[in-house]
């Protein structure tokens, strides 16, 4: 029941938040007034008319970025409930283990940057 | 007194074209030291020769006569004086005024922007350009607008043309985004400018990139065209000052320099020593208070907000120093034909006095503050490498010519007024990259202070006026050229002997140092285009005239 | 209001760039609303010549227009309150003036900033054919700033009147007709001809030479005006 | 978790707390982001020789709300040939979450704090990924090219400083052995973890930097080359609920600061929140002292400084950590 109620908590949180948008979205539509003008609502861009859209296909840097973030953020999260009773269960396995952990994941970091996915070309 | 190189490119002028097409000039009357009237057909091979002798092309323009059109070729050379040459090509004139040249894009890049000018301001097209566009106006313009068979626009035109444009604008919107717009290819084009942040005025830079690499930019010029040399045509010599004064407005003093120069040659005048002091006393706090701003703004760019509020606070007070002697901010047009508009007045010079010592501790600052910022020199050193040849080619001059180890300053090496007698250094650098052309303004800085301490030093009495000069130049060419903050500027005058001038070109620094970025730019990120451009040092009207 | 202007004739309630809202002024909410618009006018980053570099220094360490809440200069217009036309109009830069001024979301006010923008300023003459002259030919102008440049105070001060404006609910801008009495006509009266090459070139020997046959259509014109060299 | 009196219990109570405690919180985020942007106005100002918003209100302090009040007035643009309703779900991603993550924050001794979650400062950093999902969101919606870089930047950005982020925590959660917040500030009544993991602290701050977009790590909303980066097509106040977001990001990641590393409530004399308060206005007045002093990264140095110095060093802390702690129960007599 306590964990429920955590997940209330949250919930009744994110629609109160999700509320104050919507209440001060629609504020604006009684009260401000509208503007006129022919290119009132076309896309910003220096004030020049824009050359082509904008959904594009792009760089590949910032996907390689993601897939290695996937990785480390697993493991992360499997690292956090081994180093919170990592005090109560102290010991050299426990310590061996969790060296050999962060070792393996210093290895992605080498390999990546031995890639070069830390230099653009 | 013409160097070595240009004997042996005066004696290959020689063998090229006719023998009495190639004259020498005096430089103290005319400021040219050769002149020579090629063939239509040949002037790639003089260009060609010109580039192999280490000449780059200071200059590209057109003058309109009854029978023809004149082109007018400046070269120029880094190193001492004596060296600039002017070449002529005729292009004689067809039925409705049609006249052709040929290009030499092939030779020169930069000739790529003149001869778009040229082609746009006089209706002459040059075989071999591929893109004859409009380069300052507005694409749809119907007018050659420096011909001087154009009288003018009708009354009320600027406001139909306006809105015909506005027309245009929406039209190309609706053709660049239809209905239903579905685009999936890798082509990123993106606008940077004419209203942004780190433009500087009203630059607008088409990227082309992929993700955040640029594969190519395009600079687009003209939204600050103010149609300065048309209008000088229709003014006379003394009404010109305020142009001056509103080219480069943040270091106008130079440009009033320039103007100052050019007249007194022409007329043959020399102006009386306190004038030429107070000159140089004015011009260089004013290159101090224009470097500043460029610091400031440039780590705008680089998304250092603190510096910008420092450079400006030390640029208001030199702003207050000059403001005594001339009762202006920023748009000068203190200079006068011999002379100065008025006297500088009695607290001026105690005011400087105040001033040096504590920029110095401020010039201090900044070198904490900024030169030796980790993220600083990460975000300029490699940046934006401009090479030796991309200069050349290009004209490119001034601090970003000095930051490449070309120590060519015109104060110390075409020099005028009292800059010889005065001991200072021209500060350089050899990378090349933004970070160095950093280093080169702020040392110039320096040199400006010590430069202004020597002048307080040694400030002589005595009249700041010649008394009644004629309203007329004498009829014939002049050119003249003075170091402004930014480079190069060159003044060239036909003057047909009336009240004003009959054609006035002028060489701005920035618009050859601009050019070059296309060179620059293809290779860097979207962030370091900001820094490039920053780099640059530019003022849009001054591109734009 | 301003008979002559082709704009206004297009687009007759041009002038009101704003429907009214749909609780307009219910019970003074308007007044409120418009006091805090008042104190609170952000300015458009955006600066066409010579009188950019003032709006610069009104917003730097000096002047500080951030002391009335006008500081937070927003680069983008639909962040923007204010567009402060700050410099001359050249003709091409006229359509994304104008589409800058429609990309700022209502309410939103102009401030006409240096004679350029006002009315031409120093690079009016007879049949000139590069710039606009004067901003409120295209959109309505809620205060003008006279200068060339204008001072960075002149600056503060134009926006004061404009929060002085609207905290009594003036919003609405102006425009100009197409052409006033003192704008550019053609007068060709200081446009030359051209002189002829080979007259110009001419070595500097015996005065009185036959002058050569013209070679288009344009006039042959003496030498020159002016006294002997 | 504290028990209010005059509520009814079970459900109905609940809710009703969860309300009144939602609608405190959403207060507390207004009021606070309007002094925040204030006092951030007022520090940029000090730093620059100038003296800031100065006559709205005494010393300028009624300034952010007539922005906020105009903001509000302002005309909402719908741009053309944009996702209308990714366009406007965006804002509410990025505040949303925020607020939520109010929830764990240890308000004083007792047990004082909304809700204390079992998983603590896990969740903050799950609900600010939400918020980064808006960001990309926001700039995807409105085919705005300038928005696009902006909001690609970010979440490349955002990212790659969840690593060091998280890490640099780690060496927070072996000393406490616990990942409920009240439990991490409870284990500090002796000693601060600023003094313990002092590197801990640092990377924290860095991180949490780049994680709420501030300078020198800005470059998604970067003035100079994006304009306004994501928010580029943003008007009124859904632009205001973007501030409201960051400047409460901030707010609370100062407040996780505090917390994890300068002993949260703890403090004598004066109340648990005073001091909490009080700590993370000082964190957040350091996170402005930096915006205004440095220049801005580069995105590709951006990416390399988390991957290459951040994230090594954050692991080496981990590492070390585990040493002394094993270490310090080896000489100290082992409790387990």
């Amino acid at each position: 029941m306590p964990l429920l109620l955590d997940y209330a908590y949250v919930l009744g949180f994110l629609v109160i938040g999700i509320g104050f948008v919507v209440v001060n979205t629609l504020l604006p539509r009684l009260i401000s007034p509208k503007s006129r003008g022919a290119r009132a609502n076309d896309p910003y861009e220096s004030g020049e008319v824009p050359v082509g859209s904008a959904w594009v296909q792009f760089d590949v840097n910032y996907y390689l970025f993601a897939l290695i973030f996937i990785a480390f953020d697993v493991e992360a999260a499997f690292l956090f409930p081994v180093l919170t009773v990592y005090r109560e269960s102290i010991g050299w396995t426990a310590f061996i283990e969790v060296s050999l952990f962060l070792g393996l994941l210093s290895f992605a970091i080498l390999y990546a940057w031995k890639k070069g996915l830390f230099e653009w070309k | 007194m013409p160097s070595a190189s240009a004997q042996d490119l005066q004696s290959w002028l020689l063998g090229a074209v006719r023998a009495d097409e190639v004259t020498e000039k005096d430089p103290k009357a005319s400021g040219i030291v050769l002149e020579a009237l090629v063939g239509r057909e040949r002037i790639r091979e003089v260009a060609s020769r010109f580039l192999a002798e280490g000449y780059y092309l200071e200059s590209l323009t057109a003058a309109d006569f009854t029978e023809c059109f004149e082109l007018v070729y400046h070269f120029n050379r880094w190193g001492k004086a004596g060296a600039r040459s002017c070449v002529r090509v005729l292009a004689p004139k067809g039925p409705d005024e049609t006249a052709s040249g040929v290009s030499i894009r092939s030779v020169y890049p930069s000739a790529v922007w003149y001869e778009r000018e040229v082609h746009e301001m006089f209706g002459v097209t040059f075989e071999g350009h591929d893109n004859p566009k409009r380069l300052l106006l507005p694409e749809s313009s119907a007018i050659f607008p420096l011909r001087k068979s154009f009288k003018g626009e009708p009354k009320g035109s600027d406001v139909t043309q306006s809105l015909k444009l506005i027309e245009e604008d929406r039209e190309g919107f609706d053709v660049a985004f239809p209905k239903t717009l579905v685009q999936r290819n890798k082509d990123y084009y993106l606008n940077m400018g004419p209203q942004h942040p780190s433009t500087h005025g009203v630059l607008r830079v088409l990227l082309h990139l992929d993700g955040e690499r640029v594969l190519d930019a395009e600079p687009i010029i003209g939204y600050s065209h103010r149609h300065h040399e048309k209008m000088m045509e229709v003014q006379n010599y003394l009404a010109c000052w305020p142009n001056f004064g509103r080219l480069d407005y943040v270091g106008a003093m130079s440009y009033n320099f320039g103007y100052a120069v050019l007249i007194e040659r022409a007329m043959g005048i020399q102006p009386p020593p306190r004038v030429e002091h107070i000159r140089v006393l004015v011009t260089e706090l004013n290159r101090i208070a224009s470097h500043l701003l460029w610091m400031g703004t440039f780590l705008l760019d680089l998304g250092g907000f603190t510096p910008f509020f420092y450079c400006f606070d030390d640029r208001e007070k030199i702003l207050d120093i000059l403001e005594m002697a001339t009762g202006e901010r920023l748009t000068y047009d203190y200079f006068r034909f011999g002379g100065l508009d008025r006297d500088i007045p009695a607290e001026m010079v105690p005011a400087i006095r105040a001033f040096l010592p504590e920029f110095k501790k401020h010039l201090r600052d900044y070198r904490t503050l900024v030169t030796n910022n980790v993220i600083f020199e990460r975000r300029t050193r490699g940046v934006g490498v401009m090479t030796r040849d991309t200069a050349l080619r290009y004209g490119v001059t001034g601090p970003i010519l000095r930051s490449l180890g070309v120590p060519f300053d015109l104060r110390r090496d075409e020099p005028y007024s009292i800059y010889p007698s005065l001991d200072f250094e021209v500060p350089t650098a050899t990378e090349g990259d933004v970070y160095s052309r950093y280093l080169v303004r702020t040392r110039e800085m320096e040199e400006s202070v010590k430069i202004v301490q020597q002048v307080i030093e040694r400030l002589p009495a005595g009249e700041t006026t010649l008394g009644k000069l004629p309203k007329n130049v004498p009829k014939g060419e002049y050119y003249s050229a003075v170091e402004s903050a930014r480079g190069l500027f060159g003044i060239y005058l036909i003057s047909d002997g009336s009240l004003n001038p009959y054609r006035i070109k002028l060489r701005t620094p920035s618009f050859s140092n601009l050019n070059a970025l296309v060179d620059v730019l293809p290779g860097c990120l979207v962030s370091d285009v900001v820094a490039v451009l920053g780099s640059i040092d530019i003022v849009l009207p001054e591109i734009d005239r | 209001m301003s008979p002559g202007n082709p704009h206004l004739e297009k687009n007759p309630d041009y002038l009101k760039t704003q429907d009214p809202a749909g609780i307009a002024n219910f019970f003074h909410v308007e007044d409120v609303f418009n006091l805090a618009r008042a104190n609170s006018l952000w300015p458009l980053t955006f600066g066409l010549a010579c009188c950019g570099i003032e709006f610069m220094a009104t917003g730097a360490a000096r002047f500080d227009f951030d002391r009335f809440g006008f500081g937070v200069a927003r680069p983008s217009p639909r962040q923007a309150d204010l567009m402060i036309v700050a410099g001359t109009i050249s003709r091409k830069m006229v359509p994304c003036i104008k589409t800058l001024y429609d990309q700022m979301p209502a309410p939103k006010y102009v401030i006409a900033f240096g004679g350029c923008a006002i009315a031409g300023g120093p690079f009016k003459y007879p049949g000139q054919y590069g710039i606009l002259e004067g901003i409120d030919k295209i959109i309505p102008v809620n205060v003008y700033v006279p200068g060339c440049p204008p001072r960075p105070e002149a600056l503060i001060a134009g926006i004061l009147q404009l929060k002085a404006q609207i905290e009594k609910g003036r919003t609405e801008g102006v425009m100009s007709p197409a052409t006033v009495d003192d704008s550019q006509d053609a007068r060709p009266a200081e446009y030359k001809n051209t002189i002829s090459r080979a007259d110009f070139r001419k070595p500097p020997a015996p005065p009185a030479a036959p002058a050569p046959p013209p070679a288009s259509a344009s006039t042959p014109s003496p030498a020159a005006a002016g006294p002997e060299v | 978790m504290t028990a209010i009196p005059f509520l009814p219990a079970g459900i109905l109570g609940e809710a009703l707390k969860i309300v009144l405690w939602g609608t405190f919180v959403v207060l507390f985020i207004s009021v606070n982001t309007l002094f925040l942007v204030w006092m951030e106005r007022k520090v940029s100002a000090r730093i620059q020789l100038r003296r800031g918003p100065l006559h709205v209100g005494p010393a300028g302090l009624l300034q952010t709300l007539a922005d906020a009040i105009k903001l509000l007035s302002k005309e909402l643009v719908s741009p053309r040939r944009a996702d209308p309703f990714l366009y406007a779900l965006a804002p509410a991603l990025v505040f949303a979450p925020v607020i939520a993550a109010f929830l764990v924050v240890p308000l004083g001794p007792g047990g004082l704090s909304i809700r204390d979650l079992n998983v603590g400062f896990l969740f903050v950093f799950s609900l600010t990924n939400i918020a980064f999902i808006g960001i990309f969101i926001a700039g995807w919606s409105s085919n705005n090219k300038y928005a696009l870089l902006g909001s690609m930047r970010a979440v490349a950005q955002n990212i790659s400083y969840e690593i060091p982020l998280l890490l640099s925590t780690m060496g927070v959660v072996m000393m406490a052995g616990t990942l409920r917040m009240q439990g991490i500030v409870e284990a500090q009544d002796k000693l601060w973890f600023v003094w313990t993991q002092p590197l801990a602290f640092l990377l924290f701050l860095v991180a949490a930097l780049a994680e709420a977009n501030r300078a020198p790590f800005d470059i998604p909303e970067a003035e100079s080359e994006l304009v306004a980066g994501f928010h580029t097509e943003y008007s009124g106040i859904r632009f205001a609920l973007f501030f409201l977001g960051e400047y409460t990001a901030i707010f609370v990641s100062s407040a996780i600061a505090a917390s994890l590393f300068l002993g949260g409530w703890q403090g004598p004399f004066l109340p648990g929140p005073f001091w909490l308060l009080l700590k993370t206005y000082a964190i957040v007045f350091v996170v402005m002292w930096v915006r205004w002093t440095f220049p801005r990264l580069r995105s590709d140095q951006l990416m390399a400084f988390a991957w290459k110095v951040l994230i090594p060093f954050a692991m080496l802390n981990v590492f070390a950590t585990a040493l002394f702690l094993q270490l310090h129960a080896l000489f100290a007599g082992r409790s387990a």
